[in-house]
């Protein structure tokens, strides 16, 4: 399904990055679309939470125009335009691509080694063995491929009606050097900003990282990387970005979209409760815990984190069990946001109606056309 | 990875582009005798800060800081000759992380709502928050004051210690999340858990843990288990009842509210019990 | 005069001094020898005060105007104007005691076998003060005045 | 609970020699020798001999034989002597075995497969008595490059520089805190750095008051995880401020000073009550991420205005170079890299073996990864953690280091045998105890006058070392892998080091 | 003579006193012409070392105080084997036996004491009879020591004692005669008095306690005496040591004050301006009691001479050290004791005592503590181990109260006391501060 990449041995595979940051997501509850100024001015206000070494933006509600399409967001390193060519080619045998142009940017915001960058707009093209399988695999699998097997070219994204603008330079500047505040609305908007602990700050590592429609931006570090990546690799993840987001990705698509569970048990997977916390609970509960503790221990995220976890209709905040990365929530009407620091909502929503710090590993879920997001605010404080 | 040379990528963020404070004071300051009133609207931190201390440096006692919005450390650079006046600082919406980090006898007033770290390893000192406050409020410190109106985060009061006559005092008008009063080893938490519904109980787990010193106080209720192993429940004596007479009331002339009301209510205290929590794990 | 003076923060308690001492005073100079071989048991002429942790040596303080003096009825001890030192004559000594008894410092010993003192000399005749040399930690020091 | 323990050394006693003068006794503080009066003669209490050779050293007649008793078990090679003794005493206690001072396993030393370079022929030696050798170095950021205005044909510098601090010799003594070392130790090291001009770090365990006004000027501080002592006066009366992230014998490990060792003295110093366990959590809980690193940098810059460079230390572990490049990052000024051989007062004995790296690979990545990203000049590295001779150090500085911690070399010099006890608190040496009837045995008179002989005499190594290279400046060979080269080393080890092999 | 001789200083007597006077004022004043008056025509002795010599311990040559130049180094003119007759206070003359004057320009009075002869018929004409005191007295006891047998020693004291040991080492059967019922009775407590006791019976001494001398028997020499309680001993040599008398007829008849000495004040001068006393001829400053009172101790006379040396060279000092003190040893037991001794028969209400007796090492202590905790007095038998350092905290008035249980201790020293009082006693001698 998924591209396994070989190496020597195992001594080979890469490290993971380490990174921590500033994460901002906002979300019209009523579907609203709506332009980056929140974002991008939000997540300027929280500078000093990065280190100019990668920023991004992924947006959903992006392209109503082709809504039913998948929308690949793909950059071409070093300006690489044989690989351009490889990589339309492949398309071309694997996709119908009914619309594709450069991605326009601003050429006076000068960002390190800029690639070219390109939008896709396609739709299977499936043949052979592959007529069976679903559409989403299908995609799957051809970005992974093409991650993995094509120099130079990278899939930032792939999802319907969503992209992810993302780029080695502070969010603000990505944003500036895509226009995103001119050219887009979108009614989720998250964004981050990065604070590699080593690292080379390259384009395809900047977040958010992303599935199909699934992005993820993430403030922290998983201490047991190693371990998650073991377990997704026996489900065909290969790690090929080298930072621990990835496994986070990995892990949300495995379990929501191909295990369909919701996001509500997923946080209690990633971020289970303790076992002394599960010893108090009700019979019911104490079954439940115990169940996903036992089956799902490969994918306990420990180490401290905070994830904005974003799809179609969905966003969602979550941090480690004992919440050693931060987050606030906020909302005003049929605005709700996330952040890493409550000030920057305050900054860009100076009339906020309601602010709040979710608990440790209790997911705060903002749905469309619900109030979904406030069950949180009764554990919060 | 990739070998790359990213110097491209490498600028401090905290300390580019800077505005210089001669003309930040000019443009950002009104003085009057010794207040001043300074607008911090989109100022870096260090912008921020160094204005603040040209401000005191230029005679004034007390500031007023409006439109603040998640600037940092405001107070920590503030360290000035022992015989100097203490101030008296107004902060206007948002304060960043650091709050009073280090803070040294001043006194801050915060109308909003302050984020992690208030009151970082304070020595002396009063922090006054008109809101809630974030994760390890608190943290290490070792004198002074601090009231939250509203409720506090994670790892509150954290390695909190005392030393001699200097013993802090944190007062929280909400409740806590979990691990408050972790490795605590002196001071004072009142926590009033005026938000909480009758017999709900507080929120925090993990209270106590690996405390060896100080006292926590605590308004209503909570279950065995939400306690740290390290940590003995018992009923506040007459001088713990003087304690939290004096601080419920220090709270309400700060906020309002009814002080014998909220005294009405049941009080616990936690204490360690061993000052030595990990004594015997070695093997020597 | 010069005298010795002890820091006790740096005494460690090691009695090394005392060792040393009785060297300087033996017959042979030789450690081992002075102390398994001679036959007077070599004695030495200060004391290590101790009450632990405290510790330090107190010997002769060969005082301007020595009490010890004053009670000798054999003026077999006398003050060397020259030296400055309260030199001590073994031969005049008859054990009477009487410096015991009003020596301030209690730096006067007996040394029983003879019924007769012996007290500090600074090593008078030596090379170096043996407790002042031989202190590890430098807890000893001779100071001019 | 009988604990079946073998005792660790054979005493012998010359009875020959033995003037019965109980210096022995006295100084055992583990009360090995017990002198009985009546019978005039000593009984020996083997097994609580430490090995600390303090009786032996003392002994006025060399009467004392004090050596390991090796091969009492059956010899086996897995389950070796130090592993069954563990066994039972874990199995008498229940408890955490420790252990102090620095990894003493059997783990590749580096400075041992390295050679130093010499001039022969191509370029001249320099005869360092008599010429110029300059060891004098900047810790702390430098700029990228320096903005310099030319008026009336005069060059004038227009750039603000970084803070800096100079050190005569590029050695500096290791972070030991007064607490874990007693106050003659502590002071001693505080005399020995401003006499030869160089820096000691305090610690976490405070900088007393009194001791500001002399010494603060060589002082780095520490600000770690148990906050001691830490407060304005503190952080503004040191030269250079120090994260304490991490601790090469015991990375990710707390520290904990037990309450009978917090004196009246330490308790003042560390401003906590006397005889309360002075705990330093495992992380600082201000510090979850880089970002949060980053955020107590700045704190600690703001609480100093800006005036003192601002150091990271961390022990080396697997991710070091990545880390490093984050912490430069984040703000640091220099960055401390501590390696698996680094000293300890007291660390469990599994962590203190298993975990970690050595300095030398770690310095080496380092070293790389931050030229590679091009940010080596925004921070000085200090390499630490197992530093014993003059030849070690010049390694570490032609590794990349631009100064070298000593911290077990310094307590060497000050007495110590490397008995591994200093957990116990009783130090016979009376460095790591607070015993008063121990600490005496320190006089920072004379102990710091070791200490500055020993630099003294690393410093003309150094010097002659540089000389045959044909170098009189230190910053020729910081850095300078060329004139390295491994002997008996792996290609991936030489590899990592950056060095070729001997003949390459 | 008509030729007076004008000494700025004048001493009469030549033992410690003179010599204390001597080494203090040369100490001061080294050009002043001095002169001194000796009664004996010996060079300055020891009395104290009768019976070291009669021990056979030390030759006639070692019984000399001072070397023979001593007085010579000094400048001191010696005016041997006569005595002062006559003080002219208005003159400033001192009148000698053979009519010489002497002018002087400061007198010092150390003309010491004389043995107390009991009121016993034949006493005096006796020719085995003898003090025990001066030279004199020692040749006389030489002389019999030949063909005596048996010593009778009258008196239990101090000086009794060290006879009745002297001649015991002589080979003879000492026989000690004493009025109370115990020995040393006013010198030492009951319990003292019997560790001497048992010394000196297991050494082979007889004693009669509640005894004296009823009768003496014999023409002129004593064969042997009838006690009080009509036992009759015989009797080769008869010592009287019951006690000395200050011998103050120079004050007879001219304004210095006399009561049970010469009175002096604390600069050792009497009520005359220019004339100073010191030693067993003056009543002098009792540190402890606070009285005037007849010292009549070795280290009192050789201090109070110095004391008057510097006053009379024009140093003002004063003499406040003086105190009963004795250092004495019977056989193998040491004793020492300094201050008030309190026994049975003078019992003093704001005085406390504490103390210990080891039977095993027969070593005892015993302390005199004032209400206010100050050392006014003490005994140690046995252990006399720096017994000095009690002296000087009794002479400094110091409030041993908080370490009184150590007092005991038989290695007590400056360890012992509490830091602020060490080395507020030791700040000169020790070097504080340095860590």
């Amino acid at each position: 399904m998924l591209v396994q990449k070989y190496y020597e041995s195992e001594r080979f595979v890469p490290d993971k990055e380490m990174d921590a940051c500033g994460l901002f997501g906002v979300m019209h509850t009523g579907g609203v679309r709506f332009g980056g100024q929140m974002a991008i001015d939000a997540i300027k206000n929280m500078k000093v939470r990065g280190s100019g070494l990668g920023g991004g933006f992924a947006i959903y509600g992006l392209y109503p125009k082709y809504k039913d399409y998948y929308a690949l967001h793909i950059i071409y390193q070093n300006k690489n335009l044989a690989a351009k060519k490889v990589v339309e080619t492949f398309l071309k045998k694997h996709f119908y691509v009914v619309f594709d142009e450069e991605i326009p940017t601003n050429p006076d915001i000068r960002l390190f080694a800029p690639p070219l960058a390109w939008r896709y707009f396609v739709a299977p093209q499936k043949s052979g063995v592959e007529e069976d399988v679903p559409d989403d695999e299908y995609v799957i699998s051809k970005v992974m491929y093409l991650n993995s097997e094509i120099e130079d070219a990278y899939v930032f994204s792939s999802g319907k009606d969503a992209g992810v603008f993302k780029g080695v330079g502070f969010p603000e500047e990505i944003a500036d050097y895509f226009m995103l505040e001119q050219l887009y609305e979108g009614y989720i908007w998250t964004v981050h900003s990065r604070f590699p602990t080593n690292t080379p700050g390259w384009w395809g590592g900047a977040h958010p990282l992303s599935i199909l429609d699934w992005t993820v931006v993430h403030n922290g570090e998983i201490s047991s990387y190693g371990a998650n990546r073991r377990f997704l690799e026996m489900h065909n993840y290969y790690c090929t970005l080298h930072t621990d987001t990835e496994v986070l990705a990995y892990a949300v698509d495995l379990l929501m979209r191909r295990q369909g569970l919701p996001i509500e048990v997923v946080a209690k997977i990633l971020a289970p409760p303790m076992w002394e916390a599960i010893r108090y609970m009700s019979d019911n509960d104490k079954e439940l815990y115990t169940a996903l503790r036992m089956t799902y221990a490969p994918l306990l995220m420990n180490g401290p984190f905070t994830v904005i976890v974003a799809h179609h209709n969905e966003m969602i905040g979550l941090t480690d069990r004992i919440r050693l990365r931060p987050i606030t929530a906020g909302a005003k009407g049929e605005l709700v946001f996330l952040s890493s620091e409550e000030a920057a909502i305050h900054a860009v929503c100076p009339d906020l109606e309601l602010a709040w710090t979710p608990p440790g590993g209790e997911p705060v879920v903002v749905r469309l056309h619900t109030k979904d997001h406030l069950q949180s605010l009764n554990k919060s404080i | 990875m990739n070998g790359f040379n990213v110097k491209f990528g490498f600028r401090d963020n905290f300390l580019d582009n800077l505005q210089p404070v001669d003309f930040l004071y000019h443009t950002r300051v009104s003085t009057n005798g010794c207040c001043a009133s300074i607008n911090a609207l989109g100022l870096k931190h260090k912008e921020l800060n160094d204005l603040l201390r040209e401000t005191v440096l230029q005679g004034s006692t007390e500031l007023v800081i409006n439109n603040v919005f998640g600037q940092r450390y405001i107070g920590t650079r503030l360290f000035l000759p022992p015989e100097a006046n203490k101030l008296h600082i107004e902060v206007n919406k948002f304060p960043g992380n650091d709050l009073g980090a280090f803070l040294n006898g001043h006194q801050i007033i915060v109308h909003g709502n302050a984020q992690d770290g208030v009151g970082n390893t304070m020595n002396s000192g009063e922090i006054i928050v008109h809101g809630r406050a974030g994760d390890v409020t608190a943290m290490s410190m070792r004198g002074g004051k601090i009231f939250i109106r509203d409720n506090v985060g994670y790892r509150t009061a954290i390695h909190m210690k005392e030393y001699r006559e200097k013993v802090p005092v944190l007062v929280v008008g909400g409740t806590a999340q979990d691990f408050l009063g972790e490795y605590m080893a002196g001071g004072i938490v009142l926590l009033l858990g005026l938000n909480l519904q009758q017999g709900e109980p507080h929120r925090a787990n993990y209270i106590g843990t690996g405390m060896h010193g100080g006292v926590i106080y605590l308004r209503g209720c909570l279950a065995e288990h939400q306690l740290g192993k390290e940590v003995g429940v018992l009923p506040p004596d007459d001088r713990d009842k003087a304690n939290i007479d004096r601080y419920v009331r220090e709270y309400c002339n700060h906020f309002g509210g009814n002080p014998d009301q909220i005294l009405n209510e049941r009080f616990q205290k936690l204490v360690p019990v061993s000052l030595r929590p990990y004594g015997q794990i070695y093997a020597y | 005069m010069g005298r010795i003076k002890a820091k006790p923060e740096f005494c460690m308690g090691c009695h090394l001094c005392e060792v040393w001492c009785a060297v300087a005073h033996s017959k042979s100079k030789h450690i081992i020898k002075a102390f398994l071989y001679e036959q007077d048991k070599p004695l030495p002429r200060l004391v290590v005060e101790e009450n632990l942790p405290l510790t330090f040596a107190l010997q002769c303080r060969h005082c301007a105007e020595p009490d010890c003096v004053a009670a000798c009825i054999s003026g077999a001890l006398w003050k060397d104007p020259e030296s400055g030192l309260v030199i001590h004559d073994p031969e005049q000594c008859v054990g009477c005691y009487s410096c015991v008894l009003t020596c301030p410092y209690g730096s006067i010993f007996i040394n029983p076998g003879k019924r007769e003192i012996v007290k500090c000399d600074l090593c008078t005749g030596l090379d170096t003060m043996y407790c002042v040399s031989h202190c590890p930690n430098e807890a000893l020091v001779y100071e001019d005045s | 609970m009988y604990d079946y323990l073998l005792p660790e050394f054979i005493v012998e006693r010359r009875e020959d020699s033995c003037i019965r003068c109980r210096v022995c006794e006295r100084q055992c503080a583990n009360e090995v020798h017990l002198y009985d009066t009546e019978l005039d003669r000593f009984f020996l209490s083997e097994k609580d001999c430490v090995g600390c050779q303090r009786c032996v050293a003392l002994c006025p007649t060399g009467a004392l034989y004090v050596h390991p008793r090796q091969a009492d078990y059956r010899p086996n090679s897995s389950w070796t002597r130090d592993k069954m003794q563990n066994l039972k005493k874990q199995a008498a206690t229940g408890g955490v075995i420790l252990t102090g001072s620095g990894n003493d396993k059997p783990i590749r030393v580096y400075w041992d497969h390295l050679l130093l370079n010499a001039s022969q022929v191509t370029n001249p030696s320099i005869d360092p008595l008599r010429e110029p050798m300059e060891l004098q170095t900047f810790l702390g950021r430098k700029p990228d490059t320096l903005k310099i205005e030319i008026s009336a044909g005069k060059a004038k510098l227009a750039s603000e520089m970084f803070p800096n601090v100079p050190v005569q010799i590029p050695l500096v003594f290791s972070a030991m805190s007064l607490g874990a070392i007693s106050y003659p130790a502590f002071k001693s090291l505080a005399m020995a750095a401003k006499e030869a001009g160089v820096l000691f770090n305090t610690g976490e365990g405070g900088l007393p008051v009194e001791m500001r006004d002399e010494y603060a000027d060589c002082a780095i501080v520490q600000c770690a995880s148990g906050r001691f002592g830490v407060d304005l006066d503190y952080l503004n009366s040191a030269r250079i401020i120090e994260i304490k992230i991490g601790q090469g014998a015991k990375p990710g490990i707390g520290g904990h000073l037990p309450g009978e060792k917090v004196s009246d003295y330490i308790a003042q110093t560390r401003m906590i009550p006397r005889g309360t366990d002075a705990l330093s959590p495992a992380p600082q809980h201000d510090i979850y991420s880089i970002e949060d690193l980053s955020m107590l940098i700045y704190a600690l810059k703001e609480a100093t205005n800006y005036t003192k460079p601002v150091s990271v230390k961390i022990a080396a572990v697997h991710n070091v170079a990545a880390i490093a490049s984050g912490i430069v990052r984040a703000g640091a000024d220099i960055v401390a890299i501590d390696g698996i051989r680094g000293g300890t007062g007291a660390a469990p004995l599994a962590t203190r073996d298993n975990v970690g790296i050595p300095l030398e690979l770690a310095l080496a990545a380092v070293d790389k990864r931050l030229r590679d990203e091009g940010i080596r000049n925004r921070c000085s590295v200090m390499a630490a953690g197992g530093i014993r001779s003059s030849a070690d150090a010049i390694k570490a500085i032609a590794l990349g280091a631009d100064g070298v911690y000593i911290g077990t070399a310094a307590l060497v010099a000050m007495g110590c045998t490397l008995c591994h006890k200093c957990y116990t608190g009783r130090c016979n040496w009376g460095i790591c105890t607070q015993d008063p009837y121990l600490t005496k045995r320190l006089n920072p008179e004379l102990t710091s006058q070791r200490l500055v002989n020993l630099l003294r005499s690393w410093s003309h190594e150094i010097q002659e070392m540089l000389g045959g290279l044909g170098v009189n400046a230190i910053e020729s060979l910081r850095g300078n892998h060329e004139h390295l080269r491994g002997v008996g080393l792996e290609e991936w080890e030489l590899n990592i080091l950056g060095v070729k092999g001997a003949g390459e | 003579m008509c030729n007076m001789d004008n000494y700025k200083y004048l001493i009469i007597g030549n033992s410690a006193g003179a010599v204390g006077c001597i080494e203090g004022l040369r100490s001061i004043d080294k050009s002043g012409t001095v002169a001194l008056v000796a009664e004996e025509d010996s060079h300055v002795y020891s009395r104290a070392l009768i019976p070291y010599y009669l021990s056979g311990r030390i030759t006639r040559e070692q019984m000399y105080y001072r070397p023979f130049d001593f007085y010579d180094r000094a400048r001191v003119s010696v005016i041997k084997g006569h005595r002062a007759v006559k003080i002219d206070s208005a003159e400033r003359v001192v009148e000698l036996d053979n009519g010489g004057r002497l002018g002087y320009g400061r007198l010092l009075i150390a003309t010491g004491g004389k043995p107390v002869f009991p009121p016993i018929p034949g006493f005096d004409q006796q020719q085995n009879v003898f003090g025990f005191h001066s030279l004199p007295d020692l040749q006389g006891i030489e002389k019999e020591l030949i063909y005596a047998h048996n010593a009778v020693v009258l008196g239990g004291g101090v000086i009794g004692l060290m006879a009745a040991e002297a001649l015991h080492k002589n080979g003879m059967k000492v026989h000690v005669l004493e009025l109370a019922d115990r020995l040393l009775a006013p010198v030492v407590d009951e319990t003292t008095s019997h560790l001497v006791e048992d010394a000196l019976q297991k050494a082979g001494v007889a004693l009669y306690l509640n005894n004296t001398i009823d009768q003496i028997n014999g023409d002129d020499w004593v064969e042997s005496v009838t006690l009080k309680d009509g036992q009759i001993i015989p009797c080769d040599l008869l010592i009287v040591g019951v006690g000395v008398a200050p011998r103050a007829e120079l004050a007879e008849g001219t304004d210095i004050a006399f009561n049970r000495g010469i009175v002096v004040n604390k600069k050792m001068e009497t009520s005359v301006p220019g004339i100073y006393a010191c030693g067993d001829c003056a009543s002098t400053y009792n540190f402890v009691t606070g009285a005037e009172q007849n010292l009549p101790l070795w280290p009192n006379a050789y201090l109070g001479g110095r004391i008057a040396g510097f006053n009379m060279a024009g140093i003002e000092r004063a003499f406040v050290q003086g105190t009963t003190m004795n250092a004495m040893h019977f056989f193998d037991v040491n004793i020492v004791n300094a201050g008030i001794n309190v026994t049975g028969s003078n019992q003093d209400d704001s005085l406390g005592v504490i103390q210990e007796y080891e039977q095993n090492s027969q070593n005892y202590r015993k302390f005199v503590l004032s209400e206010s905790g100050q050392l006014k007095g003490f005994i140690l038998v046995g252990q006399i181990a720096r017994a000095g350092i009690f002296l000087n905290l009794m002479r400094r008035q110091i409030d041993v109260r908080a370490f009184q249980r150590d007092l005991f201790k038989n290695d007590f020293g400056y360890a012992d006391l509490p830091d602020a009082l060490r080395w507020e006693l030791l700040q000169d001698d020790v070097i504080l501060g340095v860590v």
